[in-house]
């Protein structure tokens, strides 16, 4: 009962890494209807960028803004620059330059910052909380989470430019007839994607140390939770990274023999079966329609 | 007068399939004009050539503006609203949501909560739904919703594709009824596709006849209401 | 993400009407290049041939999946692995000869694809992307697993003899290999063009097309999208077998994701729906890579990723693309400048 | 020319390239090798998940350098031929039949990984091309009697752990003992040499938790571990779980004994990304010298690695102990070629690098030296056992050997 306790306690620490993936994973879907495989690379090169700016001695929350800047900024530049070109192209083809993407993030960081892993500074100091289970800073990570999530929330809800991106990705065609620039939408929501999983990776390398391959499996993660709440719902996608988390803990604590060694697995089992019942994930929505 | 647009050469395909063969029209400020024809004559092809959201080549201009290159939205920025067949509805937006997108490209946003609640006047229907996701209304509330999006734009001239598509005769007859009243009060120019001629025809001051992508008969809505043979030969009633 | 609108433009794949006797020419002069070709080279660079044309029976596969049916797949690298891995096991724990370890592979391959087509049926776009993907992340994991280990030797893989050339041929193995190779390639790669245009292949394309519609005229839309499935593990998992009697080892290391992103990769650039265009995606899986390392090892991914995009740049949809672009432009020329 | 004639033209061209091949298939005692110079070819992941070791190649490539500079090997200057096989054995397959048939080199030197290295092993041999010092502690590459091309150069992984079952043995014979072990042959050969040091008494581990490495974090298994109320961690990961699992521990509160095998004992890398707080009183066991270790300041060897990194590797990292590693595997390469210049053939150094004794590198510390004979691959078998003081590793007890524990 104590390690079932724990193992629940410490997975909603490592779901908040899954979760906070997932929002960005949710971002970019709203924006352009597709899971970016390079996602997790971008966010891992924008940490890169924050351990610079912090190892030429700018503070934190100073760097933490600038990062989160100059990462909405890069979003931006790569929709521009890599993807406009291929607006007519077809949706394999854009599948594709995510890989290339992934590609070069990758090996751009590790040529500039080497393979070796790197502590990361947590601004929510060290310690322990429920006797080590979750440390403060996976208790910092998941309030952040949370901030992030309800900004959205009010981005979407309540200014003008949310409701326009909501109207550019829901239809297109229909936006640009009442005057929406689409195509900055798009680039708006790389930004934003790229800005959130700039948040994520400076929360999660305190966790798992500051390497190239950081973010390989995590993207996995962060996926199977996005999709497993509903890839239409942030909230969704926060609850889904929590329970990714706490599946994954069970499964491998509780499962005989397989269990240990096939901890991934079984969780993206899970998260299949789930979505042969519920195919748009538990929180996504499901658009009601009268023909 | 000048006219608000006028077109030349118009010419657009899909593919290898030349759709529209050059079309010479024009519109007066202030009226409106039917564009009718048989199915695949090319008059919805018209709409999105005017639009901008198909390739075309020829000469357009809006207002003495050069608009045959433009971008969509930068063609609706300069006032031209496009009710698009099928009626583009924002399915999982509310309908309040859907009219605001209206007004998005106007920079003015104090008068957008006005235009709401003007657009509630001609609609009451829209006003008693509108927290309703715009996907659960029913045929006639989108062409309703639609027509009242394009009027957030306070536009010059609309662009109506088929609003009596699909609809009951006596929904139809109320959109039009709304249509000549939104004339009366915005001044507002409009181009009317529609199948329905006779409808048409009663709202229009000026028609086109489309016939496989090229205008066969152009003249007054009431010379063509009234010439026989071309009731028979174009609109068959 | 629907794959539909894009494969949708090639009608058969393999069969447009007019340039029919161009095409075959083509094909023939393809399939002599590539007879002749181990006459004239060294041991080492038949290998990499071979290996592009197992990489290019693994993406023909992905093709009949994707191209034909509109089916996404990001884990084809899991078939392959089980073909390669049955392979495996049956020569060296049943000292089976290697060429039957061939349709062994197949019939495995083809009943883990139809098994897990049934439940991915539920599953479109995104979702069947993001469950492929999980199973070529979780199969490493259940090949190394210590409940099978007797059988696929664990983390340590197996070790595979390999074959010398049978009748006293005077060919070296690599030869043996890559005529080996070639020969199972053009026998499924026949045997796919016959399936694209047989009622079959056109139920698959109904599917692909307009999944109502298909239903619509009596097509059972679970049965063929499972047997898509099948069909298409059975061409990745001989490729697998290939692949493991060629390489003489598999592991789970064999077998990650990247893998899986390879054939992927590799479909794309071929051109998606384009049956041929396997071929060229074979040949970037093998060389591309090299041709990376060599412009500048630390940045090699880098160089990889600029390639691709530069690729996808000069042909959006694919070699598949291309070839038909240039196509229709000559036969445009043709046709307009009429018999003198 | 008659039909005829072009018909027996072909035939004669397809005849002489059969030839051709097969003349180019067998392979030579001195390909690669000139009066001139020596090929030497490397294979590592320079690009995948596991690239980080990529800085191994990078310093030995620098060493080559250096050596050319001062006059090259007996009398020939070396070239230095690596890829990139992304870790993937396919790959490596395709790049050492590369080197040995394209490039032709004498032999693959220090090529990265186990599954990598069981990939070409076959091939290596039957090529009678030495595969020399692969860069991998498992201890299946030091099998003179099936393999007698392949030789392994670290102290294997199944050695180090019976070092540690014999230390636990001796120290705390009635410890509880919890494994965290990655799940692959690395892993499980510690856990195997651990299990087999201690015999009858392997019921001393109480707790294995195999973790993968896509595993984001290890936190689920180290609750686990510290559930079981073991006394003793042997903590058998790679440096990024390693320092999570130290880090973890310390946060849960947890206090055992901890065993950190030496693939990780980095304090760059490992100790100082965990915290020094968490890592006191860590034990692990070393073959080189820390480069971080201030006893090692005025050390002869030690000044020389310096020079050697600040002169032919300034963006090299001289925190990482693969700089360390590069440099001191490269140098027994150096050591072997020298005593094989008299017979400077495949054989001829597959006998000299068979036929090492009592051989000093700069960097291995007072009383470990690289020894093989014909039927010993295995050249590092010593170890020194260390504790961490909060700064530095401290080396305590006596150098032990790995030999009698083969």
């Amino acid at each position: 009962m104590e390690i079932l306790i724990q193992q629940i306690v410490s997975g909603v620490a490592t779901g908040a890494i899954y979760a906070c993936m997932a929002l960005a994973i949710v971002m970019i879907y709203q924006a352009i209807h597709h899971l970016n495989f390079a996602q997790g690379e971008m966010a891992m090169f924008s940490t890169f960028v924050a351990w610079q700016l912090l190892a030429w001695g700018v503070p934190y929350w100073l760097a933490f803004v600038l990062t989160v800047a100059l990462s909405f900024a890069g979003g931006i530049v790569i929709e521009r620059l890599v993807f406009r070109r291929l607006e007519n192209a077809p949706v394999l083809s854009h599948v594709v330059v995510f890989i290339a993407l992934f590609a070069i993030f990758n090996s751009l960081a590790g040529f500039i910052w080497n393979f070796e892993i790197k502590p990361f500074p947590s601004p929510f100091g060290s310690g322990a909380l429920f006797g080590g289970l979750m440390s403060p800073h996976q208790a910092g990570m998941i309030v952040v989470t949370l901030l992030v999530l309800a900004l959205l929330y009010v981005f979407f809800r309540f200014t003008r430019i949310g409701l326009a991106m909501r109207a550019a990705a829901a239809n297109p065609e229909s936006a640009r007839l009442v005057g929406i620039r689409v195509g900055w939408m798009t680039a708006l929501g790389w930004g934003m994607a790229s800005a959130i999983g700039a948040v994520a990776g400076m929360m999660i390398a305190p966790v798992v140390f500051l390497e190239p391959n950081m973010m390989v499996s995590i993207l996995l993660y962060g996926f199977a939770g996005a999709v497993l709440g509903g890839l239409t719902s942030p909230v969704g996608a926060v609850i889904g990274g929590l329970a990714v988390g706490i599946i994954e803990n069970l499964a491998g604590t509780y499962i005989p023999v397989v269990g240990p060694e096939l901890k991934l697995p079984v969780a993206l089992f899970v998260i299949v079966a789930v979505l042969v019942v519920r195919p748009s994930g538990l929180l996504g929505r499901k658009i009601v329609q009268r023909v | 007068m000048k006219p608000l647009l006028s077109v030349r050469g118009l010419e657009a395909s899909y593919g290898d399939l030349k759709v529209l063969r050059g079309l010479d029209f024009t519109i007066a400020e202030g009226g409106v004009t039917a564009l009718l024809g048989a199915n695949g004559a090319g008059k919805t092809t018209t709409l999105r050539a005017l639009c901008g959201m198909i390739p075309r080549s020829g000469e357009v201009e809006f207002d003495g503006r050069p608009i045959s290159r433009a971008r969509t939205e930068d063609i609706v920025r300069l006032g031209i609203a496009h009710v698009p067949e099928g009626r583009g509805t924002f399915f999982n937006l509310t309908v309040e949501e859907n009219l605001e997108l209206g007004a998005m490209s106007r920079p003015a946003r104090r008068e957008v909560a006005d235009d709401v609640a003007r657009i509630y006047g001609y609609f009451p229907r829209l006003k008693e739904r509108r927290r309703q996701q715009a996907g659960t209304l029913s045929g006639g509330e989108q062409q309703m919703l639609a027509i009242g999006r394009a009027l957030m734009l306070r536009p010059r001239l609309m662009l109506l594709d088929e609003p009596s598509f699909g609809l009951a005769p006596l929904v139809v007859e109320e959109v039009f009824r709304i249509l000549a009243h939104v004339r009366e009060t915005m001044k507002v120019s409009m181009l009317l596709v529609e199948q329905n001629a006779n409808f048409a025809l009663s709202l229009a001051d000026h028609a086109y006849l489309l016939e496989t992508g090229e205008i066969a008969v152009a003249g007054s809505a009431e010379e063509i209401r009234n010439d026989e043979s071309i009731r028979n030969a174009y609109l068959g009633y | 993400m629907s794959v539909r609108e894009e494969s949708s433009a090639i009608t058969a794949a393999g069969k447009p009407v007019s340039r029919f006797g161009a095409r075959n020419w083509a094909g023939i002069v393809v399939v002599l290049v590539l007879a002749a070709l181990p006459l004239f080279l060294a041991n080492f660079t038949i290998f990499q041939l071979t290996m592009m044309l197992i990489y290019a029976i693994a993406i023909l596969g992905l093709n009949l999946l994707t191209g034909i049916n509109g089916q996404f797949s990001l884990g084809h690298g899991a078939f392959y692995a089980i073909g390669a891995y049955t392979a495996a096991i049956l020569m060296e724990d049943a000292g089976l000869a290697y060429g039957w370890t061939l349709p062994a592979a197949g019939i495995v391959c083809f009943l883990s694809g139809f098994l897990f087509g049934l439940p991915a049926l539920r599953l479109e776009g995104i979702y069947l992307a993001l469950a492929t993907f999980g199973l070529a992340v979780a199969m490493p994991q259940f090949l190394k697993l210590s409940v099978i280990e007797p059988w696929t030797g664990g983390v340590q893989g197996i070790v595979i003899t390999k074959p010398d050339a049978p009748f006293g041929l005077p060919l070296s193995q690599d030869q043996w290999l890559y005529y080996f190779t070639l020969v199972v390639g053009l026998l499924l790669y026949w045997f796919a063009v016959n399936l694209v245009s047989s009622r079959s292949g056109r139920a698959l394309m109904a599917i692909r097309d307009n999944p109502l519609a298909a239903r619509a005229m009596g097509v059972n839309n679970a049965l063929y999208k499972s047997l898509a499935f099948g069909v298409s593990a059975a061409f990745t998992g001989i490729a697998g077998a290939l692949g493991a009697i060629v390489v003489q080892f598999v592991a789970p290391d064999s077998f990650t994701f990247f893998l899986s992103v390879a054939l992927f990769v590799g479909l794309v650039v071929g051109g998606v729906g384009w049956l041929p265009g396997a071929l060229v995606g074979g040949a970037f899986v093998v060389f591309v890579p090299n041709v990376a390392e060599h412009f500048n090892k630390a940045l090699a991914g880098a160089v990889y990723g600029v390639i691709l995009i530069l690729l996808i740049y000069l042909m959006p949809t694919g070699a598949g693309g291309l070839v038909r672009k240039v196509a229709d432009f000559i036969g445009r020329r043709m046709k307009s400048r009429p018999d003198r | 020319m008659t039909r005829t004639n072009s018909r027996l033209a072909i035939l004669g061209v397809l005849a002489a390239a059969t030839a051709l091949t097969v003349v180019a298939a067998s392979a030579d005692e001195t390909t690669g090798i000139t009066d001139k110079t020596i090929k030497i070819g490397n294979i590592m992941p320079y690009s995948g998940p596991a690239s980080a070791y990529s800085q191994i190649a990078k310093t030995d490539a620098a060493y080559m350098k250096m050596l050319n500079d001062n006059g090259g090997v007996c009398g020939r200057q070396i070239e230095f031929i690596s890829y990139d096989d992304g870790y993937s054995p396919p790959k490596t397959v395709e790049q050492a039949r590369k080197l040995v048939e394209s490039d032709q080199v004498a032999l693959i030197f220090n090529s990265l990984g186990t599954g990598t290295n069981t990939a070409i092993q076959k091939y290596m041999n039957a090529k009678k091309t030495p595969q020399l010092f692969v860069a991998t502690g498992a201890s299946k590459f030091g099998d003179p009697e099936h393999f007698p091309w392949t030789m392994g150069w670290q102290p294997d992984y199944v050695s180090e752990g019976k070092i540690y079952a014999r230390y636990l043995l001796k120290n705390m014979p009635d410890a509880k003992i919890a494994v965290l072990y990655q799940n692959d042959d690395y892993g499980k050969d510690y856990l195997a040499g651990l299990k087999a040091g201690l015999g009858d008494k392997a019921s001393m581990i109480v707790a294995e938790q195999p973790y993968e490495t896509s595993d984001p974090t290890v936190d689920s298994q180290m609750v686990n571990l510290k559930g079981s109320g073991a006394d003793v961690f042997f903590n058998v990961a790679t440096p990024k779980f390693a320092a999570q699992a130290i880090k973890k521990a310390a946060e849960l509160g947890w206090k055992p004994a901890q065993l950190l095998n030496s693939v990780s004992n980095s304090v760059g890398a490992v100790l100082k990304p965990a915290g020094f707080e968490a890592s006191k009183g860590v034990i692990s066991a070393l073959y080189l010298k820390d480069s971080q270790d201030p006893q090692w300041k005025d050390d002869e060897g030690m000044k020389k690695w310096n020079a050697f990194m600040d002169k032919y590797y300034p963006d090299g990292d001289k925190n990482s102990s693969f700089t360390v590693y590069g440099y001191s595997v490269s140098q027994t390469l150096e050591k072997v070629l020298e005593g094989a210049c008299d017979d400077f053939t495949h054989s001829g150094i597959m006998k000299s690098a068979a036929n090492m004794k009592n051989v000093d590198l700069d960097l291995t510390p007072p009383g470990i030296q690289v020894n093989t004979s014909a039927t010993d691959f295995y050249p590092l078998q010593d170890m020194q056992l260390i504790k961490f003081d909060g700064e530095r590793w401290q080396p305590f007890g006596e150098v032990v050997s790995g030999a009698d524990t083969q």
